[in-house]
């Protein structure tokens, strides 16, 4: 459905934009019907900037990004630009600052409805949000007519989520939607793309923390500093993280029954290896994704670049 | 003139900070809290709103124009005329008032003018970006170094009759670049924030984002800004005026400034005609500086006293 | 108090020094008497001098650089210069330096030129004595540039261009006068007292103050602070309430103890556009004379600082030339009856009601008053006359245009009606009426004759009264009365009043001011530019330090 | 018995009223002790951080004492407490990111900071540098704008700052969150070393990751709606919590390997009441499972076992 | 660094050419005919000889060129320093004359900005976070930057100098001093001085004190305060570091309002008759003198932006973070 192709993007950064930074190099990645691929990376590997390609909001350097079969970039206008907004839709991080303060928060709604469904009417549109509200297991009462900050970060992550099924979306793309709320919240709102996932929508989710890539994903991508270093289905990349950065990244993660002595340990037992892709004929540190298993490969690259 | 110095203090103001400072807590409820208990703004929207009502009614009972003689020669303040008479016998109260009206009208006229191109031309740069924002940003620097009071006498002279509506659009028209500059700062920063990127996944066009989103974040700001302008088109009008470049036809406190200067008001001991028209203008702009710093206060919960 | 300064060492002594102000508009910057327009206060009387001086109040030339003069026959005038006078460089002052100064008039950017278009020949027959042969004798213009104009040095000027004649600065003045050039700054001048002036020896004459510091013109408001802090002798600044200050502060005096306290210097006119209706009707225009009421300006705006101006418009000085019983005939005065009566029967009716007269055609009339922006005096008469004139049913309106404005649409003669006093005191009513009567009417007219009024005969008088020797007053006053009696008839150019010469001075430091008590000097207290000529650096002959 | 916090309660002046965000809080912590302090968001974590070492204008000091090393800090009194800040409680702030004046030099700004403490900076020179090099960063790092460091270097740029004069108690308050993995492990190793190598006695550790807490902390207490809900060693915390929200807030944690489709994990039901105005009782009674009638009734802080404190009336 | 400045100046160098094109245009779109102007103030106006010294002396200004004309003149004549001839004050050149009033003006506004601006920042901090001083001296403040100039200028000359008699009034030094290096001639000047500076000075420091105030309670509240303060840093420590980010935005408020403080320099000179370029420029307009009005134009324009720049390179060397985003450290 989603297809992201030698995808590169280079801001331009410094004094008046005379060096280049590369914050997504050559990405490769598939987004199927009722997938969720999770993206996860340190800060600055460059997940974000891929969402935001995703969604439009700024355009890929190079390569191409094609979704059901059109490449996004040829859509223009603003009528198509709203058609693709209507299946793509994205939340983001910080659910805060999607709430314009000034105004109730259910206003992203009527957003929709003033670009998108002008002609419902005022009962058929409140019964729609409603059974969107009711998706996202918020009662309508203690939302509507609330401003942002009246709200727990994890109701308008989940008023964000309601909005994006107002429309007739295939594809969501979810930038850290969980790394602003509180442990309990949190898992409230992965069962929800949980739920979403099995009504078939393709999902981009966007996160730095492995365990909670782990808990919904189907497919793994691991970046560093733009580029795909390791991507697998979840189940084999968690469970034998081939690339070092990967094994290493694992092991940072705190986990509740394992400390980190013990995650080093287990570390170190395995041995320091290398990246297997570079056994398998590729230069250690410069060769491109080489696929270890089915549907699972990775790369390694050259420190600077 | 030219004291347009506070103006620049809120944007900077306005640049160290959040566009809209802090979670607001029930807002309009909670603004009005304070605003009700800031005295600075209640003292300083008193003073302007006092001028402003006698600006706008004490004309009505004034019986005859600001300029008619209507009796003896540079008189002190009597019962019948409250503030003397000029040196030909003209009202100085009755020229007080309507100097006091065309001097909100200026004010009015200038700092609209100079906010609706400040912010039209901040809005677009900062929104825009890219070349737009190099271009207009030129345009701004251009300005900024023009001295206005300079171009502003020039122009001036350039009008043949000058009324005060034209006066006011002049000063709009020269001092909007520090607007500008703030709010495409404001702006910038504004435009990174996620609800903006969300209301282009609704499907927004730039413009109404602009005005939709982006300006109602910052409508305390631009209220702030506004009466800032209001103030400094004030003192630009007096200035241009004291030099004799102010309206060729009707009053302004500007003008009885100037005529009360020119006629020898002082040599004369006739105080009374030079006093009000400065200590008006004084009151004016330095109330509306006072109820600016209340209302930084009362948007701004980080200023608030408790 | 405060600042005088310059007491003592580095300073100039102020028992000795006489401070001016009211003529330098900008920092001294021209020291060339031929740039009439442009010469900083005292190039011509206090360095560079005329060979007479022309005394308006008593009405008689003052012989100078001169000592004799004589029309050798009707067309040919020789002027004796006086012995021993020389330049300050030690030279002597010829008859070759008069013909030489008037041979500059070759070069067309000399504002005299003009007089090569009726002079034929001027050469100097021995050292002392000059003689011009004429085409045509302008005898009232002749002597007008007899005392108006000064003599040069040729001997430092011969080999000028026309550039360095009409187009530079003349640092370094050398001149002939009582006060030689000492320095200057922004704000301010300085001239020192010559000691080999030649009126020491000639005339036993002395200029009192050893300094003469003539200060820049501010700000009225700076003039006031400066007078009342006694830091100015002679202010020639017209500073309204100025009445008051004599009045009140013994320090201050002026001309005259009493209104209008100061002598006048020019007429203030109302100029109708004649080429436009209904300006065009002497009917209508004396309608609108009689509708002003001068004396409401006179004690309004000017707190009685001006006279009203006669109707022939002639200055006092000129007295004598008014024929009073034309003027007891045709003259007007305020008089609003009248002007409605005048209107009524010329068929100037308010026919549609709206309170003002419409024009024998039925057209509305709808005329507007100029005046410069800021000229504040003027704005407030502009007032005055515009009420008047309402009162009678003419609706005029006031505006005040940017004064460049002004003088482009004066010029190209796109107004209603002007405020204007562009002529000044003479010593003949000739340069009145050729500002009023001056034939052809050009293009653009920026001297003279703003209203475009068009009479052959006006001209042709005021072209005989210039051809008329100025010694003959019969036949002068004759001609005048001519003019006087169409003039006062057609009413082509309104006079409103006379503006004074704005002179008041401080006796804290100098004394014996011109005034018009029996024992006191009765020379034009004055240093505006021309007016030297005019007797006013006689002035400085009387002055005594105050407290002698 | 370094830190005895006894019944500390802490309000915000609001104009609606009082928000009691500190409600009866008391503690102890022994020497070398890191406690880690968690909760949801709101729940007064950091509150009671400030109330230990600095309240803001807008804070109250209720009633509570507050003893450290045996002396009486006095909280409540921002004149009195001057001479323990730095000295002998110190704070790593949440927002240590933006915590260096942007426009000073490191070096400057801690040359000044120290002396205007009354210390012989030249004396705690060479500590500063070792401390620095300990948290890899270099002597570099002193002659840089605080911009030009990345986030995680001023994080511990301010760590070695704050712990420089060797505090007693130390308050790290959610100094981890806005990194990313990597960093958040050195970041709370170093933090662990410097209680380990005596340069803080102890150390309270707010965070609302349990799974990072417990990495390092010796006990967690948990928070609830500005009441401490339970205290105990961190292991005892993860494995044997008494606490049901304790309870409930470690089975919605996710680990690697836990997945959506394997088991589901849940959340807790409902929020966290109000502070302006909590309800009586136990605040945690309207998302308990377990509540019943006694549970209006506000339960003890009590001791339920040997180094373990519970405020539920079913934690015996 | 480099490129910073680099950028910097071409941007000031374009600013430079649309300002002086402005500059140029604008006097000529005014209604009135300098040399008409000029030749007026003359006594005699004999219609004829008026005319053909007006065709003279268009010739002489170049006036009777075509306009694209006169303006590749006056780029050409300006490369050269040459900024004409003034009509008014002819035939002095326009550089001669704007060189002799540059001092004056610089003399009232270096001093008085530079001072109110130091002084008012001192004070708005120590002011700020004060009850007392908040509620008593800031109003002052409020009034003072809310006074007009030349009212201000008046009052204080008609009560300083006039009734007290402390102060001259008018003019840079006493009319009757000869100027010298002695003391007698400098306090003269000094004297003369004061008061324009106190009326501008007063009128700028209220400014700048406010600005300051405002300023520096935002920074108090800043988290770095917090954080010096919660190490029980002195509160002069705390204040010295908030005043310093303070003092940034005031810098770039400097630069803002430079072209308004010139405007208010200006309009002192004319109260007190100071000769600086206020006084000059008036009277070049009400004479029309194009060639001094461009020049003084020019000038104002050129030490506007000169000021600018030096306060941006200021700003660059006190403030760190724009370096930093100069050097583009991403990440
Ligand atoms: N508008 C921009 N201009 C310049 N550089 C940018 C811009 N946006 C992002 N970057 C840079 O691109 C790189 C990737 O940024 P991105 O936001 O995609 O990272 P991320 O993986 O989402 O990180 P985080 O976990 O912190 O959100 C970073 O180095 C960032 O600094
Ligand atoms: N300045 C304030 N004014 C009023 N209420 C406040 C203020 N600061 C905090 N509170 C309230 O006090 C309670 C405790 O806040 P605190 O910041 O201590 O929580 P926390 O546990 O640190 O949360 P987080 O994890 O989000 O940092 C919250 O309910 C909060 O709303
Ligand atoms: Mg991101
Ligand atoms: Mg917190």
């Amino acid at each position: 459905m989603l297809d992201l192709r030698q995808v590169t993007k280079t801001y331009r950064v410094g004094a008046f934009g005379g060096e280049r930074l590369h914050a997504v190099r050559g990405v490769d990645l598939a987004v199927a019907p009722g997938e969720v691929v999770s993206l996860i990376g340190e800060s600055g590997s460059g997940k974000s900037t891929i969402g935001k390609m995703v969604l439009r909001l700024i355009a890929p350097s190079a390569g191409a990004i094609t979704f059901e079969g059109r490449d996004v970039a040829a859509v223009r206008g603003h009528r198509a630009t709203k058609e693709y907004y209507r299946r793509v839709q994205g939340v983001f991080q910080d659910p805060f600052s999607c709430f314009n303060p000034v105004f109730t928060a259910d206003r992203v709604f009527g957003l929709i409805r003033a670009e998108y469904h002008r002609s419902a009417s005022a009962a058929a549109w409140r019964a729609r949000v409603e059974e969107a509200l009711a998706t996202v297991r918020l009662d309508p009462a203690q939302v509507m007519g609330k401003y942002p900050h009246q709200l727990s970060g994890g109701q308008l992550q989940r008023l964000l989520i309601a909005r994006a099924l107002l429309l007739d979306i295939r594809m969501l793309v979810a930038d850290e939607i969980i790394s602003m709320l509180d442990a309990s919240t949190r898992i409230d709102v992965l069962n929800l793309l949980g739920d979403l996932k099995a009504r078939g929508l393709g999902i981009l989710f966007i996160t730095h923390d492995l365990s909670l890539g782990n808990y919904i994903s189907d497919t793994a991508v691991i970046l560093r500093r733009g580029r795909v270093v390791e991507k697998g289905p979840t189940g084999e990349v968690f469970a034998a993280p081939a690339h070092p950065y990967t094994r290493r990244l694992l092991s940072s993660v705190p986990q509740l029954h394992t400390t980190w002595e013990q995650a080093d340990a287990a570390l170190r037992a395995g041995g320091e290896r290398a990246c297997p892709g570079c056994a398998r004929g590729g230069q250690p540190g410069a060769h491109g994704p080489v696929e270890l298993a089915p549907g699972h490969h990775v790369g390694c690259f050259t420190a600077q670049d | 003139m030219s004291e347009m110095e506070p103006d620049v203090r809120a944007v900077q103001a306005a640049e160290g900070l959040p566009a809209q400072a802090g979670p607001p807590e029930r807002r309009l409820g909670e603004s009005l809290h304070f605003a009700l208990r800031n005295p600075k703004l209640l003292i300083g929207g008193g003073v302007v709103g006092a001028l402003l009502l006698t600006g706008l009614v004490a004309p009505l009972f004034v019986q005859e124009g600001p300029n008619v003689y209507v009796g003896p020669q540079a008189q002190a303040p009597s019962a019948q005329y409250w503030l003397g008479t000029t040196n030909f016998g003209q009202d100085v109260f009755a020229q007080f008032v309507f100097g006091l009206r065309s001097t909100f009208l200026v004010g009015l006229v200038g700092g609209g003018i100079a906010a609706v191109v400040g912010m039209v031309v901040g809005f677009t740069a900062g929104y825009r970006g890219g070349l737009v924002d190099e271009v207009l940003n030129m345009i701004t620097n251009v300005v900024l170094v023009l001295p206005a009071l300079v171009v502003l006498i020039i122009a001036a002279a350039y009008l043949q009759a000058r009324g005060i509506a034209l006066q006011g659009l002049f000063i709009g028209l020269t001092s909007w670049p520090w607007v500008a500059r703030a709010v495409r700062a404001q702006t910038l920063s504004l435009a990174t924030r996620d609800f903006v990127d969300l209301a282009r996944l609704s499907g927004r066009r730039a413009h109404s984002i602009v005005f939709r989103e982006i300006a109602p974040n910052m409508s305390s700001y631009l209220f702030m800004t506004f009466i800032l302008l209001f103030g400094g088109a004030i003192l630009i009008a007096a200035g241009l005026d004291f030099i004799g470049l102010g309206p060729t036809e009707g009053v302004s406190l500007g003008l009885m400034m100037h005529n009360a200067v020119t006629w020898g008001a002082l040599q004369l001991g006739m105080w009374w005609w030079f006093v009000p028209p400065g200590l008006g203008i004084t009151a004016i702009v330095g109330s509306l500086y006072i109820m600016n710093v209340g209302l930084d206060e009362v948007f701004n919960p980080k200023l608030r006293e408790l | 108090t405060g600042g005088g300064g310059g007491e003592g060492e580095g300073g100039y002594p102020r028992a000795q020094t006489l401070y001016t102000t009211g003529t330098q508009w900008g920092p001294p910057a021209n020291w060339n008497p031929i740039m009439n327009w442009e010469y900083t206060t005292g190039t011509v009387g206090y360095v560079y001098e005329p060979l007479f001086l022309y005394d308006p109040l008593a009405g008689e030339y003052i012989p100078w650089l001169a000592e004799s003069e004589e029309w050798v026959d009707e067309d040919t005038y020789e002027v004796t210069l006086r012995e021993g006078v020389e330049w300050s460089d030690g030279e002597p002052l010829t008859a070759q330096d008069v013909v030489f100064t008037y041979e500059l008039g070759r070069f067309e950017s000399v504002p005299y030129s003009n007089v090569w278009d009726w002079l034929e020949s001027a050469e100097a027959v021995d050292e002392r004595t000059a003689r011009f042969e004429f085409e045509t004798p302008r005898y009232q213009e002749w002597a007008y540039f007899t005392y108006s104009n000064p003599i040069v040095p040729r001997h430092l000027w011969q080999d000028r261009t026309e550039e360095e004649v009409t187009a530079s600065a003349n640092e370094n003045p050398v001149g002939s006068g009582p006060y030689l050039y000492e320095d200057h700054s922004e704000d301010r001048q300085v001239y020192r007292r010559n000691p080999d002036w030649w009126a020491v020896e000639a005339l036993d004459m002395r200029v009192a103050p050893e300094y003469i510091v003539d200060i820049v013109n501010t700000s009225n408001e700076v003039t006031q602070r400066l007078l009342t802090q006694g830091e100015v002798d002679l202010s020639n600044n017209f500073l309204p309430g100025i009445n008051q200050t004599i009045e009140g502060n013994p320090t201050i005096t002026s001309y005259f103890e009493e209104p209008p306290y100061m002598l006048a210097a020019n007429t203030a006119w109302l100029v109708p556009n004649t080429t436009r209706e209904p300006m065009d009707d002497p009917e209508f225009r004396r309608a609108l004379a009689s509708s002003i009421d001068l004396q409401q300006i006179v004690e309004g705006p000017y707190s009685n600082l001006v006279e009203p101006a006669d109707p022939t418009g002639l200055l006092p000085a000129w007295q004598d030339y008014v024929d009073a019983d034309l003027v007891e005939e045709h003259g007007f005065s305020h008089d609003p009856q009248e002007a409605e009566s005048i209107l009524a029967e010329a068929g100037y009716e308010d026919t549609d009601g709206d309170g003002f007269v419409e024009t024998p055609d039925g057209d509305p009339i709808d005329l507007t008053l100029i005046v410069p922006s800021g000229w504040s005096d003027w704005m407030e008469a502009a007032r005055i006359i515009s009420e008047n004139a309402q009162a009678v049913g003419i609706n005029v309106t006031e505006e005040f245009p940017d004064q460049a404005a002004l003088t482009d649409q004066r010029a190209a003669g796109e107004f209603d009606l002007v405020i204007n006093n562009e002529r000044q005191l003479s010593n003949t009513p000739w340069t009145y009426y050729d500002y009023m009567f001056r034939l052809p009417v050009q293009d653009s007219q920026n001297t003279v004759n703003f209203g475009r009024y068009e009479n052959e005969e006006l001209w042709d008088l005021t072209q005989e009264l210039a051809e008329t020797p100025v010694d003959d007053t019969e036949a002068m006053r004759a001609t005048i009365s001519e003019i006087q009696e169409i003039q006062l008839q057609e009413t082509p150019i309104i006079p409103l009043w006379y503006n004074g010469l704005w002179s008041q001075y401080s006796t804290q430091h100098w004394g014996n001011w011109p005034s018009d008590a029996e024992d006191a000097p009765h020379y034009l207290p004055t240093t505006w530019r021309n007016y030297n000529q005019l007797g006013a650096v006689l002035t400085l002959t009387e002055l005594e330090p105050a407290g002698r | 018995m370094s830190l005895d916090v006894n019944d500390l309660a802490v309000y915000y002046r609001t104009l609606r009223g009082d928000v009691r965000a500190l409600d009866g809080v008391s503690f102890s912590l022994a020497d070398g002790e890191i406690m880690g302090l968690a909760g949801e968001s709101g729940s007064g974590k950091s509150t009671l951080g400030k109330s230990l070492i600095r309240m803001d204008a807008r804070m109250r000091h209720v009633a509570g004492t507050v003893r450290l090393d045996g002396a009486e800090l006095p909280v409540a009194d921002d004149a009195r407490m001057v001479p323990f800040r730095f000295h002998q409680v110190s704070l790593v702030p949440q927002y240590a990111m933006s915590a260096l004046n942007p426009t000073r030099r490191i070096g400057r700004m801690v040359r000044e900071l120290v002396r205007s403490r009354g210390v012989d900076y030249a004396g705690v020179h060479p500590e500063l540098l070792r401390r620095l090099e300990l948290v890899g960063l270099d002597e570099q790092v002193l002659r840089r704008y605080p911009i030009e460091l990345s986030g995680g270097m001023k994080q511990r740029v301010v760590m070695v700052v704050s712990t420089l004069l060797n505090p007693s108690l130390l308050i790290a308050d959610e100094v981890t969150s806005a990194l990313d993995v990597s960093t958040q492990r050195a970041v709370a190793e170093a933090l662990a070393g410097f209680r380990d190598r005596g340069f803080v006695k102890s150390m309270v550790f707010v965070t609302h990751d349990l799974a990072l807490v417990h990495q390092i902390a010796d006990t967690i207490m948990v928070m609830y709606a500005g009441r401490p809900a339970e205290k105990a060693s961190s292991r005892t915390i993860i494995e044997a919590p008494r606490h049901p929200y304790t309870r409930m807030l470690i089975s919605s944690l996710p680990e690697v390997g836990v997945t959506f489709a394997g088991k589901r994990l849940q959340g807790i039901p409902g929020r966290p009441p109000g502070l302006l105005d909590p309800p009586p009782g136990c605040r945690f009674r309207d998302r308990c499972p377990l509540a019943f009638d006694k549970c209006a009734e506000q339960p003890p802080f009590a001791e339920v076992a040997p180094g373990h404190w519970a405020a539920c009336w079913k934690a015996e | 660094m480099r490129r910073y400045l680099a950028r910097k100046i071409l941007i000031y160098a374009l600013t430079f050419f649309v300002a002086v094109s402005i500059n140029w245009l604008i006097p000529r779109l005014m209604p009135g005919d300098p040399i008409r102007t000029m030749l007026s103030r003359g006594a005699s106006g004999d219609e004829a000889s008026m005319e053909r010294m007006r065709a003279y002396y268009e010739q002489t200004f170049g006036l009777d060129e075509p306009a694209w004309q006169q303006y590749l003149n006056f780029w050409t004549s300006l490369a050269r320093g040459d900024l004409g001839i003034s009509v008014w004050l002819f035939p002095q050149p326009v550089t001669e004359i704007l060189l002799s009033a540059v001092p004056y003006t610089l003399a009232l506004l270096l001093p008085a900005t530079l001072l109110s601006w130091v002084a008012g920042n001192r004070f708005g901090a120590f002011a700020a976070r004060s009850k007392w001083l908040d509620n008593t001296l800031l109003p002052l403040g409020y009034v003072l930057t809310a006074t007009p100039y030349m009212w201000l200028g008046i009052l204080l000359a008609w009560g300083l100098g006039i009734v007290a008699g402390w102060f001259p009034t008018a003019g840079p030094y006493g009319f009757g001093s000869i100027p010298g290096w002695n003391w007698p001639f400098i306090s003269d000047l000094v004297s003369h001085w004061f008061l324009p500076f106190a009326s501008l000075f007063l009128v700028a420091f209220g400014g700048w004190a406010i600005g300051m105030r405002n300023m520096i309670i935002y920074e108090l509240e800043a988290e770095y305060s917090t954080y010096l303060e919660a190490l029980g840093a002195p509160r002069r420590l705390v204040r010295r570091y908030a005043f310093r980010n303070a003092v940034l935005p005031q810098l770039t408020g400097l630069a803002v309002q430079l072209g308004t403080i010139v405007a208010g320099a200006l309009l002192t000179e004319i109260v007190f008759a100071y000769p600086g370029l206020g006084n000059l420029i008036l009277e070049a307009l009400n004479n029309r003198d194009f060639f001094l009005l461009q020049g003084a134009f020019l000038f104002i324009v050129v030490g506007v932006l000169i000021a600018n720049f030096i306060v941006d390179v200021i700003y660059v060397v006190v403030d760190p973070r724009t370096r930093t985003q100069m050097q583009g450290s991403a990440a």
